[in-house]
């Protein structure tokens, strides 16, 4: 697979508040594109439990932001790493990243396709 | 003196547009919160108008408005309005009229305190505060320049409630974002507003509203009332203006600013808008706007967590209302004449009045939240923080 | 009798408060239906308005104020406005003032009953419904009550609608719910509010325009309406705060439940406005909160999809507030005594009269629905209801 | 005279419910652009409220209301509100008052004219265009209607401003947009409005404030102005209908087509509701909804990017209103007959009032959009325009 | 493939009114990572056809609710039962199920990669 | 991988306004399924820049909808063929596609799987 696949998308579950960082921090290292969207996430730890008088409440969907940035294969590791330095708080519901391969790539503008 | 039904009429009304302030004055913040503090923000400004609604009809009316105590405090007199009959009374409108109309202002001021518990107040901590706030700090500051207190001796002038109003709930907020602390985060990404149309509601309602406000204080129907209405619309024309223009020049000229510099000329003319003319009200609107823009900054600069800016524009606007009545008064409007006419002492008074409500509300307030805070917590943990107090608080979610 | 210019300001201004009600009836119905509802929930508000409007003027004041046939309708003398001077009258206020005030009257009660209809009517048939509850339902009742009709004679009170309006609507709610059938889904998953910000809005504009029904209808700006006004604040208030505290116990304190408590408290004392004290009032909307709270968990419990709840807020409150009427009127207010004062009367005269107006409203209104129903079909097909009557009814979405 | 107390709180309370139309109009507006203009669109109505809130009192109510010169213009008598007594003058409520509510009916005016910029001005120039269009265009016309100037002489009548704030608006929109041009994408694909329960909110508080401006209009709290109220309302539900209807036969029944036959006829009586009874007023509303109904499906078929509408609505419901009055006056109202009753000359009168507006608006307005956008760009950048205003014009985002 | 990949994201196109279903059961099983966001969908069918009148009319997008969940390929087929199974109503419009190869899947709090 | 896989998800993300020439479009095609959202993007170009007084200011990401068709592998072609024609103006901000391999579809109404 690794001859056929030549780019990769990194989907990035993180904090809405780590946005920014993650923006600039790509950006720094010269990686523009991206597209994001909204999502609600619940991990391993089901969510945040809120003590709640006697008992607690189990608030089970967070909102966080995915981020998808498709790059060539080639500067996977380092933008999974800078997106994961950005991203971290060190607490629980920092996220996930999880890459998928891409088998074709196209501009629109264009219609050419992108290697 | 018997009820005149056009006096009644207006300030029948008044009142019912200052009631819309409160929940108005919750749209307002409520926009400005991230997202998940949307119904958290709106839903402070009911609950503390039902509680104080309760609280001024059994004490606060009678704490403000009873026979006067040492200048400081009215009597329980009128303890669950005892003695006011609704029918009579030595006034062209209603006792329980006064009342109503005096309620709404309560509300209000309590609701402005808001700001600066933003995104992190506990809800039965904030019901506890609000009891006591309204009880320790606004009724006390009311019967100072309205029910026969010391203030109003001294000739301190206030029409509609510059160091009652807005000195007291900017400078409460500032005490209570002290005691609170920062929204955690602050400082280190942005909290934008997350619905900038709802705040300009809020702030459409607030401008309507501030009609029976400033108009309505004059507690008639009449040219004083007018004029009243002019120079409170004139001086937020003004506000929005300054602001609006001074922060195009540092950059883009943002809906926010304009509608912030709005509140703060009509902040800064409520103490005055029986005092003034309609010129004097551009010169006290356009330095409202431009004063309060650089107190917020200021405020940024500093790291201050003052969240929805009750301080700079209510309190900074306050302030300078208050001190801008002593200086533009003028004898044509209302017989009184600010330092403009050469009236040094009217100035003083009014500076003495509004430092006065400063210091009472900003040391009693940061006392009251401190004592709170030790004894059963004023703020949020920090999951129910993260979460949003929409859901943590009322397990609701917009 | 002269016109007086502060009469008919107040009930000018009072006309336009209520007349806002029916719009923010829209917005709180339409932040707690799903969102693909939303508009369909506002604008079948703005339809009701714009038709019983028509209705009123050409048909429904005649119905409701026309000369007494056997007590239980008015004659047609007024078809069309005929024989109603806009200058003159033997009241303090112009004839057709009258006929717009009471016609806001008629809007907002249609508007609750749409509670019943939420989010699967077809609008055809809501069209024709509306024409015929307003005119058999509505206008007899208003008769009765206000018209010169026979629970008028009776004696039974009801100062600003709690029967003709509030148990009519609420009532009406409930056989349309029962007839029209449960939404599909209903009990199987969650349907929760989609936006309850623009309930919260809603809530805040009703208590605003709240004002205008109960003060203004003491029909002149006196210390009655003055009365009304505090007492309408205050029983909100305490309602507000007694469903809140009392969801509190149960769980997390919502928003929702708050301005829920807050309309049963203004319910509750609608018919009770100008006859009973503040201190009553309170007693008023703390029993009206926990009782429509009550009566809400018990409708949900029994698997009843009347699903805004026009029923136990409207329905019960209404009654809640005619019953208390009958017992807490006090004669120091409007000369009236109720129970407490021991008139024994007055209460059964109360609650004769609401109780006659619940039968009525009910019965009639199953009857029309059920006839309707059979005849053009009163709900829209599973495909239009599980696209929503935004796409299906309006072609619009949000 | 001595000032009325009753007649100066109708007056007070309009010019508040007046005031709200302008922001009332930026949330209609906001809720049919598309999402990246939401803000600038509410932005527009608040900066044409505070711009012209100001010039207004410098200037505009002299060039208004200022000693005539030859029939076209007031002179500067009144700058600065210059030798206007807040107390005394020569009607029943003071001077000052009449400042206010002429001032918010020149504020509406401007903000319906910014349905021709929608989504593409650029915001420097359009702080230009208001200032010069409010003092040419507006003031002027208001001249000529009520501050004696030469159709005001011909016995043109024109009870709330049908020629000078709807025809005016209306046709301005017109010539603006014919110089500024289509937005961007403008007939090659949807431009779905992105919140139509926002529009629905600007709808309602559009008729809640249209009280004030008919009913206000009558001067006084009296007959005059309870006619005007009842045949604003009904005219306003006959146009709701009647567009409603129209729009059904053709297709789905939209919310906006109802609110917008609701403008419609609430436009077309403006002239009207101080001379016509309520059984014209509801022929008035339903020719004014299909009327209107049909000028937009024209000016849509003709590619006229006139994009809110303010033409087919204000302009031409505007034009339909006058000539209706010239038709429908009756003497029992207030003294004056129309067409109907025999009066050619009044009919006469009124066409030429109307279409003296019409053409002096279109063209100054034309001419005033063309220097200013040869000057300095009317237009933002296509990239500006591509992602909104909101954030190009005010760094702000929904 | 199935060596180098050994996790997989199933994407489920569902009812909005299923979610609640969706998560208990999975739940359940013991199954909490999950990452949802509102989208619109049409499917073969063209969309829901209104009758309207003499006429008919088509509304082609209908909201729908995606849920990411990303599992081991050993648990795949239990999930998109699980799924499947709650989701169902058995009317036209119930959704689709698509499963996408993950080539890697990191945790960003702690940086460790998944497997 | 050819083999294994035989459905591709095309994962489009284009300009809001184009939404519509690109649903007519595969519609003419006969291909109807199809699930959509919002996003936000930035591309090469870094955003849009604003000339703005002296300075210039630059919005990053821009409003985009993500269009997500799955189809058979020989339909492959035809539909990037088709969106990318419907989608573009042929100006910068036209956007992306992307084809992600789907191992598995299911049809949640029936249960069964799509081949
Ligand atoms: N198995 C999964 N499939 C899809 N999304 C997941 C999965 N596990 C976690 N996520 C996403 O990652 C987010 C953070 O996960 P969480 O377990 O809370 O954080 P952490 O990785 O720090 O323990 C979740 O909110 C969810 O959106
Ligand atoms: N080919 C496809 N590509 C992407 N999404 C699809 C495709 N087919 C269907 N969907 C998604 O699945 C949803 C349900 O499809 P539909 O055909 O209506 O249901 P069913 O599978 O019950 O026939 C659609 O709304 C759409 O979101
Ligand atoms: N590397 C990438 N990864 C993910 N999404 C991308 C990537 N590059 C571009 N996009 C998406 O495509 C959109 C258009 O890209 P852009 O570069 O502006 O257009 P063009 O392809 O015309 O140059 C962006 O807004 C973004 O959503």
């Amino acid at each position: 697979m690794k001859e056929m696949v030549s780019m990769m998308m990194i989907c990035a579950v993180i904090r809405p508040e780590r946005l920014e960082f993650v923006k600039k921090d790509l950006e720094k290292a010269g990686i523009y594109g991206m597209t994001i969207f909204d999502v609600q996430g619940r991990g391993d730890q089901k969510g945040i439990q809120l003590q709640y008088r006697g008992g607690t409440m189990n608030v089970d969907l967070i909102p966080k932001i995915m981020v998808e940035v498709v790059v060539p294969d080639g500067k996977l590791e380092e933008t999974v790493g800078i997106i994961t330095n950005a991203a971290r708080t060190g607490k629980v519901g920092d996220g996930r990243i999880f890459v998928l391969p891409v088998m074709k790539s196209f501009r629109i503008r264009t219609g050419e396709e992108i290697h | 003196m018997s009820i005149d039904s056009g006096t009644t009429a207006w300030l029948l009304i008044s009142t019912a547009l200052v009631m819309l302030m409160t929940p108005a004055v919750g749209f307002f913040y409520g926009g400005l919160v991230r997202r998940k503090n949307f119904i958290s923000m709106v839903a402070l400004s009911f609950i503390v108008f039902a509680l104080v609604s309760i609280q001024w009809v059994i004490l606060g009316y009678s704490l403000a408005f009873g026979g006067d105590i040492g200048g400081l405090i009215g009597n329980l007199q009128h303890f669950g309005l005892e003695g006011l009959d609704p029918g009579q009374g030595d006034t062209a409108y209603p006792p329980l009229l006064f009342v109503a109309f005096q309620l709404v202002f309560a509300t209000v001021t309590m609701a402005i305190v808001t700001s600066g518990f933003a995104e992190r107040v506990r809800l039965s901590a904030f019901v506890l505060f609000v009891l006591l706030w309204t009880t320790l700090v606004y009724d006390p500051l009311a019967h100072w320049a309205w029910g026969g207190g010391w203030t109003m001796g001294l000739g301190s002038l206030d029409f509609a409630g510059g160091t009652v109003v807005h000195i007291s709930s900017g400078f409460a907020a500032l005490a209570v974002a002290l005691v609170i602390g920062k929204r955690s985060g602050f400082g280190q990404y942005t909290m934008e507003p997350h619905n900038i149309p709802m705040t300009l509601l809020g702030a459409g309602l607030l401008w309507f509203g501030w009609f029976g406000f400033n108009a309505g204080s004059a507690l008639a129907a009449n040219g004083l009332a007018a004029n009243a209405f002019l120079v409170t619309n004139t001086s937020a024309a003004a506000g929005a203006l300054s602001w609006l223009f001074a922060s195009w020049i540092r950059g883009k000229p943002s809906s926010l600013g304009m509608v912030s510099g709005a509140i703060a000329g009509l902040v800064a003319i409520t103490p005055a808008a029986g005092f003034v003319t309609v010129p004097a009200s551009i010169v006290i609107g356009v330095a409202a706007g431009l004063l309060c823009y650089a107190c917020m900054l200021w405020r940024i600069n500093r790291g201050l967590d003052e969240s929805l800016d009750a301080w700079s524009i209510h309190g900074m606007g306050g302030l300078w209302g208050a001190i801008a009545t002593g200086i533009f008064a003028a004898a044509a409007v209302n017989g009184f004449s600010g330092l403009i006419e050469g009236n040094l002492q009217q100035f003083v008074a009014n500076v003495i009045g509004a430092l006065a409500a400063l210091a009472y509300a900003f040391v009693v307030t940061y006392i009251l939240a401190f004592v709170i805070d030790r004894v059963i917590g004023l703020r949020v943990s920090e999951e129910e923080e993260y979460v949003g107090l929409d859901l943590s608080q009322h397990g609701e979610r917009v």
